[in-house]
């Protein structure tokens, strides 16, 4: 399937968009999410260490499967406060 | 511990923030403590001067989380929770975090603020993109 | 340490509180956390309804005690300190004493605070003087 | 010497008064300010043993010496905040 991943703060920047498409296979989880993110956006690996990853709203586990239909979001370091 | 709805806030705003109207709406006949962090611009950050800052958030998720932090400091015995941040450009000197709480005595206050800060800091999704007086920009992230 | 006295500030008051002039007289380009605490008069103690309480002062040492609290805070690292407290009668949900920091940085901002609290609570010659819904009165020594 | 010791709380509504007047020897030090007081005024020699004693706004020590001229104040536990 094809989702869609809301970016914020350097992510933006850096892709000059607000959210990437990226293709992942079926039962796809959290980490095969960032590894196909990687993969398929070259430049963006090494910054996808070191993001989280929501999923409507809250932050999911490595092993969490990506719900279809569901709000994704890469979440870099917060800084706000 | 099931928490009262009415008895906390959370809020993203766009516009200053009214620190006595928030303050007052702590007040509680019940609580002898009312403890309140403002968090504030500052002029400078790592050594670079800085002349303002704009907060991004993932907005439905900061607020989310935001509601989560108020609430877990209920469940940790506070009367009343609030927590209000400013979103978009905030000039040095501006407070972009309110958190504020009640409780009937005040022991236990002052961790439980922290604590609540700790978790703003940690789980909400918003970011700081500092404007420094060179002219330069730099997103921050992590804190 | 050398405590510059245009940075702290000790008042007794007659009247309200005014949370809000007090907390902006604490902001400070240079600081990113301001933290304020404010005890109220509470509507029961010890099991026992209260009214109003009247806070009784030894007025010239109690303000010179609580010139100390403000002084110390910033021994302790704050950039400015603020305790105000009020005299007279209070109805329940008025605030008594107002204690304000700010600091660079929030981390050592809540024990400060914590600190302050307690040196006012055992330091500062003032009395409360608690009146009870069934009429009668009781001073407060110790607390 | 003759002092005056200025009362507050619940020393003001047990001695209906505002201030006490003691007579002490000379060099007298704060434990024979509260010796004296004991002695003088024997309703107030329990509550005495829980009283701080200030000299000119500072909490005294049991040791000190009480100068002339100095503003002499009996101070309950204290209760602000």
């Amino acid at each position: 399937m094809k989702v869609e991943v809301l970016l914020f703060a350097s992510l933006r920047d850096l892709t000059g968009a607000d959210r990437l498409t990226v293709e992942l296979g079926e039962n796809a989880s959290v980490t095969d999410l960032l590894d196909s993110i990687a993969d398929q956006h070259p430049f963006l690996k090494e910054r996808v260490a070191l993001t989280r990853v929501a999923i409507d709203d809250r932050f999911a586990a490595a092993e969490d499967l990506i719900p279809p239909e569901s709000e994704l979001a890469l979440i870099p370091p917060v800084s706000g406060g | 511990m099931a928490s009262d709805s009415t008895q906390y806030h959370a809020e993203l705003v766009s516009s200053t923030i009214d620190v006595s109207e928030q303050t007052a709406w702590l007040a509680d006949p019940g609580c002898g403590a009312v403890l309140v962090f403002c968090g504030n611009v500052r002029d400078s950050n790592q050594g670079q001067a800085v002349t303002r800052i704009e907060y991004q958030a993932y907005e439905s998720m900061a607020l989310s989380q935001l509601r989560e932090v108020a609430k877990s400091l209920l469940d940790a015995g506070a009367t009343r929770a609030l927590a209000v941040h400013r979103l978009g450009m905030l000039e040095v000197g501006e407070t972009s975090i309110l958190l504020g709480i009640s409780l009937p005595h005040r022991k236990d206050g002052f961790q439980l603020l922290e604590r609540g800060m700790e978790q703003i800091k940690t789980t909400v999704p918003i970011w700081k993109h500092e404007h420094y007086v060179d002219g330069n920009v730099a997103w921050i992230e992590g804190s």
